[in-house]
């Protein structure tokens, strides 16, 4: 527990304000407003500690904190206080508000998008800008939120993306005509199938979506979806997952002697992720997957992957602690601009953003009139040899993809 | 005016100028500590005057939830109305569970556990209903800059907790008034004693389905506001089951039938929560707050299982003297505990205890009780 | 005088076991009727089917012409049939005087007309001094005053009283005796389930008696503790021959 | 001889009500002594509390040379005094024997439970019959031959009967009568509690008349009666 | 597609088997005590914790966890019951609800403080064993898991069926006040139906740690999946748990094939209020008691 929550055991300070806090809403007395104009930024960052989201928002929490150290190595002072929301999307809004009544001048959040968006109504009202890490309801740059600003792609768009990445990949040997989705059925989840449905068919890939089966979001067993998939005889399955379900997908199709010739999530969380490597081990391989993720290739991801290995050197650099340290660097380069913490001039900066030297695939970071930047670049993923390697666009690629996959039966 | 009333008054003042001096985020706390109070204030009305253990109160309130956010965003239906919409709805709900689980003399605990069913039914099929945008979600847009609180009934901080300090102080009023009234009365004869009550000419099923919906439609209400005030619904968090089992737990600690037991509840429980939630995260320990939260419903409960308010009224002399003829003064001298503030050990556990048993186990139970 | 209330042939069966078999009376209007028989004969049984707390599995009940077997309690007791409990049922959680409003409620819904009915009621009773305290902090007599005190509150054409002197001192039913003749004397008709016999020899005009759920005999309480088939199931043989 | 179970002053009662208002009574060995009164006088709360189900409030309750005033039922079950119940409160869905084995469970030696049982079953040959009958299915004086038989496998000194001749037909009131004079020559004391009067004073030595939880009337049963109140109030005559 | 349905069959009868396990437990604590152990489902994660946590140290398979897991959570059970919970057994019903959701929140919270938020699984090679027959592949875990709640099931049984304790159990449920008249120690028998109870939900858990990945929130389906079997099967039978455990197992999975596997709780809750309805004793509850 100590070694994923780092800030334990230095906390005496925080603990001390935590004491005021509580005394404060304890007794009904009213705290002053404070807002400052002057001095360090003060930085919220809202994100899902505990509760069923736990996992990626401490992923996400580590990337938040390496940045922070890294930015401050170069000067840039920012005062971060997290907050957790405990999975629980309805707390985004009264969470944003203790975070602005502790003086928060900008946001960061919230990992998932119902959260975000509760969170952004009281941006919206306090006028605080809110930098979304990582959430991929459309919705959130279309309810007319003036103070969001998402440096994260939409669903449908990785959808899109994805389309465009598998269809480099077809070949002779290599070309599904049916596809079975298994689906989780949360927000999320929800969403991309949606996308999946409308955007596949139309592709021109020639692969024909034969079912579509939704699991709830807390399965806790997967045999009976996979025995469905299986009797589709789909030559593709698309999970599109968590991380936990996209081990119970892999363990009962390993059980079930189910080989398709792949395993393809669009724009699904998993099999990146540490936890699913290490459970699967080689039954890991092969897995395919389309997401917003890191480019290796650059000098700035290479330092951040360095610092990275020896912060947690269990852990592994994925997507959530990768938009996690791009959520300060666009808070930190916007703060530098400033020259300002307060919210109106931040908010003003966040709209001028123009970052080229960053660590995610895509083009430099911007924010389109909705708040969107549309620059995020989606490369197609293959786990080999247990770790997520990019295997597409071509021009990105580290290594050649490896397809059909190999026969559980004939993994060594 | 009697002393209760007083306090109520004192109390109300009080809240009402507190956003002079508030921050944004005590003001939002605040209204959530409305929000549980009116809700275990609806629950209240069904369990504690009427004696319906409602484990499924979550269903009402994510219904009051989604039928005012759909009926404004999507029809453009002033929350105005859709309250109205939503009360009818909750109820009619609350009706037809109500009607099911009494006509068919679902009691005690197998009523609150049709309650939970159908709580949860409700859950699921919202998941999978794309019209309310099943387990993605149903947003409200951002309001716009010519947005006139009073009438979209969106607004700041500020707002809402004016909005929910009247919701809430009309509830209460309409709790009092209906508790005080013949229909209170004979609810706690419901409570405390079905049959003797039936026996007494009380027409129990009526009265029953009465409690029943007017717990739902307010519980809707309540709903309703959260859904405008948080802006993104999402049937695990209005519906879910967690919900409809914190929603009991205020009015449980502040005491069960009683007025000011859901209010006292709420005050107690929801800054407890929001505590334990300060205390974990800063501590870094994740359950931490869970734990804590556990442990001291547990005390609270074997220390004051009657609940706070029953404890805090007989210290304060906030107890109700029962009117009295003119030149009786003298017999009513004795002021007693309120009636309304007090729980009959044996409710609830008499009912939940009959069904199910041989005759050997009922005639052990009565007999047991009988004073020979 | 006419009948107020008619039973036919009345049967009530559990799983096999027949509580009351086939039992026919009628109560006259404005008489005080006493139930008597051993424990276990039938009477709450009996007494049950006429309030409607339990359904016959046959024959029929007559209330003032109009068959009433089956009717739920409540509508029952808007028809001016009231009963108490062998079992005391105060209404634990409300105040004495809360528990008579509730039988007064029956008659008028405006409270202060009911509170006051309730408090001349328990005047009447003997417990207006107790008319504040909690129903469960009572004694067992005054228990059964207040059982007495809220189906009176009723305003019943009948009162079906089970076993209410039970447990009272002498003096205390003498009380309650003089109550129950004041209320008959209004012409409310008053069936009672009753052990002690000096009770049913004072105030009882007629006598029903019932044995392993069999009406066995019936009359003037002269009559009956003369009547060789009750004094050998109920009084006992040696209670003759001390 | 000093008394075998010696009650002073014994005051108890349910939540808040006060049925017991200061008790004395007193039973010999080999007595069989009863406790009479009408509904509600006090009579179970009485037997309740003797046999440890109820805490008295004050009072003493000497059984054996033991103060057991407060004492469990399983210490006082153990002290050897039995209890059955009002109303049998027998186990309806288990067996006649398991009922039986169960009112022997504080004795865990087997041959004393087989011994016990044979006892039983000599007793009540009916019962032998019917061992392996669900005893809810019984009639009510097999039912009250069962709750006598299982106090019995307790081996009690003192057996405390509470009502036994409640629903029973007068033939089948007659028998038990006579088996409880039976028990009582054997060598266990009786307290009977009944509202059975002339029957229940026939066959005891003593008798106790309880109203409103006191103890109103005491003396040998010829005496009681004899007494004009008793021929008044519980007699008819 | 036949090899769907029957696979979908055996799936259901196997973890139905262990639902039964774990419905047993709430069913016999209920049947003695007449109180619904709201946490229920914590005591089922409480035992797939030391399954997890014995195989992390040991690398011993869950089942072999079970001793363990019956003994703590008997310890556990019982001495909660004896310490707090008798006090509550004659309370009104909504305030044994807040005792036991308090007591549910104490464990959850504890696992998260222990073990930390993220689900654990337990996953080696003999994960993925399988065993053929005809034609089907079966789930070596599963069928494991089955087994042992039946064993487990059938000791249950013959305990409350053949011991005097377990009859002083049956005795207690079936006429309180006549077992407190010869001396049956109540309290004790109530602690032992909750120790009981809890070492059947614990066992479960251990049986489950392979199959489901643990982690605290987990519990609460738990305690509505053990509501729904008991509810279903007749509260207070034990034949009625098993039948009701494979009922909604096998229906859960025939929900999944056939209508969406998301909506297949639908069909439990359903279920749910349809018997509450229409048949509260439940399929088998007619008679009671916690041995027959």
């Amino acid at each position: 527990m100590t070694g994923k929550h780092p800030s334990l055991r230095s906390d005496r300070r925080r603990l001390m304000k935590w004491a005021g806090a509580s005394a404060a809403l304890g007794s009904l007395s009213f705290p002053a407003l404070v807002r400052a104009q002057s001095g360090p930024l003060k930085v919220g960052v809202i994100l899902p500690l505990s509760g069923v989201l736990s996992f990626p928002g401490i992923a996400t929490r580590r990337g938040t904190e390496l940045a922070v150290k890294m930015f401050a190595e170069q000067g840039v002072t920012l005062d971060v206080t997290y907050a957790d929301y405990e999975s629980k999307p309805e707390n985004g809004r009264v969470v944003a508000e203790r975070l602005i009544r502790d003086g928060c001048t900008i946001l960061i959040g919230a990992w998932d998008s119902g959260a975000t968006i509760s969170a952004a109504q009281a941006c919206e009202a306090a006028k605080v800008p809110l930098v979304v890490n990582v959430g991929s309801a459309r919705q959130i740059t279309e309810q007319g939120f003036t103070q969001v600003f998402r440096n994260f792609s939409p669903s449908d768009d990785i959808v899109a993306h994805g389309v465009q990445r598998f269809k480099e990949i077809l070949r002779p040997g290599f070309e599904p005509k049916t596809a079975v989705v298994l689906h989780v059925n949360d927000t999320f989840g929800q969403a991309t199938s949606g996308a999946v449905k409308a955007l596949w068919e139309k592709s021109g890939m020639g692969i024909r979506i034969v079912d579509m089966i939704s699991y709830d979001a807390r399965a806790r067993d997967l045999s009976v979806e996979v025995a469905k998939a299986k009797a589709s005889g789909a030559d593709l399955v698309a999970p599109i997952t968590r991380v936990n379900d996209a081990i119970l997908i892999v363990r009962e199709m390993v059980k079930q002697d189910y080989n398709p010739m792949a395993i393809y999530g669009p724009s699904s969380p998993g099999p990146y992720e540490k936890a699913f490597t290490d459970a699967m081990g080689k039954y890991a391989n092969d897995y395919l997957v389309s997401v917003p993720w890191y480019d290796a290739s650059r000098a700035l991801t290479k330092r951040v992957l360095d610092r990275w290995s020896k912060a947690y050197p269990d852990g592994r650099f994925e997507l959530n602690s990768g938009f996690g340290w791009e959520s300060i660097q666009v808070v930190a380069d916007a703060f530098q601009r400033a020259k300002s913490n307060r919210s109106a001039d931040l908010h003003e900066a966040l709209r001028q953003t123009h970052i080229n030297d960053h660590i995610m695939a895509g083009g430099p970071i911007v924010f389109d009139g909705k708040g969107q930047n549309p620059n995020i670049g989606i490369p197609l993923l293959q786990v080999q040899n247990q770790e997520p390697v990019v295997v597409g666009p071509k021009d990105a690629a580290q290594a050649a993809v490896k397809l059909p996959m190999t026969r559980w039966s004939e993994r060594a | 005016m009697s002393r209760q009333w007083w306090a109520a008054l004192v109390f109300v003042a009080a809240l009402a100028l507190l956003p002079l001096g508030a921050s944004d985020y005590l003001l939002s706390a605040l209204t959530l500590v409305f929000i549980a109070a009116l809700v275990g204030i609806a629950w209240n009305l069904m369990m504690g005057f009427a004696g319906q253990l409602s484990l499924g109160h979550a269903l009402y309130f994510g219904v009051g939830a989604y039928t005012v956010a759909i009926l404004a965003e999507r029809y453009g239906v002033t929350p105005w109305i859709g309250m109205g919409i939503a009360f009818a709805a909750g109820a009619a709900i609350a009706l037809l569970i109500g009607a099911l689980g009494f006509r068919f003399a679902v009691r005690g605990v197998y009523f609150a556990l049709l309650t939970i069913a159908f709580a949860e039914f409700g859950r699921i099929v919202f998941e999978h209903w794309s019209f309310v945008g099943g387990t993605g979600g149903f947003y409200l847009k951002a309001l716009s800059a010519t947005n006139v609180p009073l009438i979209s009934l969106r607004g700041g901080a500020r707002f809402n907790y004016y909005a929910l300090l009247v919701t809430l102080t009309f509830a209460w009023w309409l709790s009092v008034a209906v508790v005080r009234s013949a229909i209170g009365y004979r609810w706690r004869a419901i409570r405390d004693d079905e049959d003797a009550a039936r026996a007494l000419g009380v027409p129990a099923f009526r009265l029953k389905l009465l409690a029943v919906a007017l717990s739902g439609g307010l519980t809707a209400i309540a709903g309703g506001w959260s859904g405008l005030i948080g802006g993104s619904l999402f049937p695990d968090s209005v519906l879910g089951m967690r919900l409809s089992i914190d929603f009991i737990v205020a009015p449980i600690v502040g005491g069960i039938g009683t007025l000011f037991g859901p209010i006292l509840g709420a005050f107690i429980v929801v800054p407890l929560n929001e505590w334990s939630r300060e205390l974990a995260q800063a501590a870094g320990i994740n359950g931490l707050n869970l734990l804590i939260y556990g442990v001291l419903l547990m005390a609270v409960i074997i220390v004051a299982p009657q609940g706070g308010w029953p404890w805090i009224a007989r210290r304060l002399g906030l107890v109700e003297r029962v009117p009295c003829r003119p030149g009786e003064q003298a017999r009513n001298g004795v002021a007693i505990a309120a009636s309304d503030s007090t729980t009959g050990d044996t409710h609830g556990q008499t009912s939940g205890r009959t069904q199910g048993q041989t005759p050997s186990r009922a005639q052990g139970q009565t007999s047991d009780r009988a004073t020979q | 005088m006419s009948a107020i209330l008619q039973l036919k042939g009345v049967t009530r069966r559990y799983s096999g076991l027949v509580a009351v078999s086939d039992v026919s009376f009628d109560i006259e209007q404005g008489s005080i009727t006493a139930l008597i028989g051993p424990n276990g004969a039938g009477k709450t049984t009996t007494f049950g089917m006429i309030a409607g707390a339990i359904s016959p599995s046959a024959g029929s009940i007559h209330y003032e012409g109009v068959r009433i077997d089956g009717v739920a309690p409540e509508r029952l007791c808007a028809m001016g049939i009231a009963r108490t409990f062998q079992i005391v049922r105060p209404l634990q959680g409300m105040s004495v005087i809360d528990n008579v409003m509730i039988g007064a409620l029956n008659r008028t819904s405006n409270l202060k007309i009911a509170r006051s009915n309730a408090l001349d009621l328990l005047d009447r009773v003997g417990l207006g001094t107790k008319a504040f305290e909690m129903a469960s902090n009572l004694t067992l007599p005054d228990r059964k005053l207040l059982e007495t005190a809220k189906a009176l509150a009723t305003g019943p054409k009948l009162l079906m009283l089970d076993e209410v002197m039970a447990g009272l001192r002498p003096a205390e039913a003498d009380r309650v005796m003089d109550v129950l003749s004041a209320v008959r004397a209004e012409g409310v008709t008053i069936l009672l389930i009753e052990h002690v016999m000096r009770v049913v020899m004072a105030i009882a005009q007629h006598v029903i008696v019932l044995n392993h759920g069999e009406l066995i005999a019936r009359g003037t309480p002269s009559a009956i503790v003369t009547h060789p088939r009750v004094i050998e199931s109920y009084l006992g043989t040696k209670a003759i021959h001390p | 001889m000093s008394a075998l179970l010696s009650v002073d002053q014994l005051q108890s009662g349910y939540e808040g009500v006060a049925i017991l208002n200061g008790i004395d009574l007193h039973v010999d060995r080999g007595e069989t002594v009863a406790v009479v009164g009408a509904n509600g006088a006090g009579k179970t709360t009485l037997i309740r509390t003797l046999g440890g189900l109820l805490k008295p409030r004050a009072g003493s309750i000497l059984f054996d040379a033991k103060e057991m005033a407060g004492s469990a039922s399983d210490r006082v079950c153990e002290a050897g005094l039995a209890h059955v119940p009002e109303g049998r409160q027998l186990f309806a869905t288990l067996s006649v024997e398991d009922n039986l084995r169960l009112g022997g469970h504080l004795n865990r030696s087997r041959a004393r439970m087989v011994r016990n049982l044979t006892r039983v079953y000599d007793i009540f040959p009916r019962l032998g019959e019917r061992r392996r009958q669900q005893a809810g299915s019984l009639s009510g004086g097999e039912q009250q031959m069962v709750a006598i038989g299982r106090a019995l496998m307790a081996e009690p000194i003192l057996m405390m009967l509470d009502e036994p001749s409640l629903g029973l037909s007068p033939i089948m009131v007659a028998t038990l009568f006579d088996v409880i004079g039976q028990l009582n020559r054997d060598g266990i004391s009786i307290l009977l509690v009944e509202q059975n009067v002339a029957e229940s004073l026939a066959v005891a030595a003593r008798g106790y008349v309880l109203e409103n939880g006191e103890v109103v009337l005491a003396g040998t049963s010829a005496a009681l009666l004899g007494d004009d109140r008793v021929r008044r109030a519980y007699l008819g005559l | 597609m036949n090899e769907l349905y029957v696979g979908a069959l055996i799936n259901g009868l196997l973890i139905g088997a262990v639902y039964a396990l774990i419905a047993t437990g709430l069913n016999l604590i209920f049947g003695v005590m007449r109180v619904v152990n709201f946490a229920h489902g914590e005591m089922v994660v409480i035992g797939m914790y030391m399954g997890y946590g014995l195989w992390r140290l040991t690398g011993w398979p869950p089942i072999a966890t079970i001793p363990f897991a019956l003994i703590g959570l008997f310890a556990m059970g019982y001495g909660f019951q004896r310490w707090i919970g008798n006090a509550f057994v004659a309370r009104p019903q909504h305030v044994q609800f807040v005792l036991y959701i308090g007591l549910a929140l104490v464990i959850t919270g504890v696992h998260a403080v222990i073990f930390g938020p993220d689900p654990m699984g337990i996953q080696s090679a003999a994960s993925f064993d399988v065993y053929r027959v005809a034609g089907l592949r079966i789930d070596a875990t599963r069928l494991h898991a089955a087994l042992a709640a039946c064993v487990l099931i059938a000791l249950l049984w013959a305990w409350l069926r053949f011991s005097l304790t377990g009859k002083a159990l049956h005795a207690a449920a079936d006429n309180l006040l006549g077992a407190r008249a010869i001396g049956i120690r109540t309290n004790h028998i109530f602690a032992l139906a909750m120790g009981m109870g809890a070492a059947c939900a614990g066992a479960a858990g251990a049986l489950l740690a392979p199959l489901y990945d643990t982690q605290p929130y987990l519990a609460s389906e738990f305690t509505l999946l053990a509501f729904i079997i008991v509810i279903v099967g007749g509260l207070a039978s034990l034949p009625g748990a098993l039948l009701g455990g494979v009922l909604v197992g096998v229906a859960e999975a025939f929900a999944a094939v056939v209508i969406e596997p998301s909506a297949k709780s639908l069909f439990s809750y359903g279920l749910l209020i349809i018997v509450l309805v229409l048949m509260p004793q439940g399929l088998l509850g007619g008679r009671q008691g916690a041995g027959r």
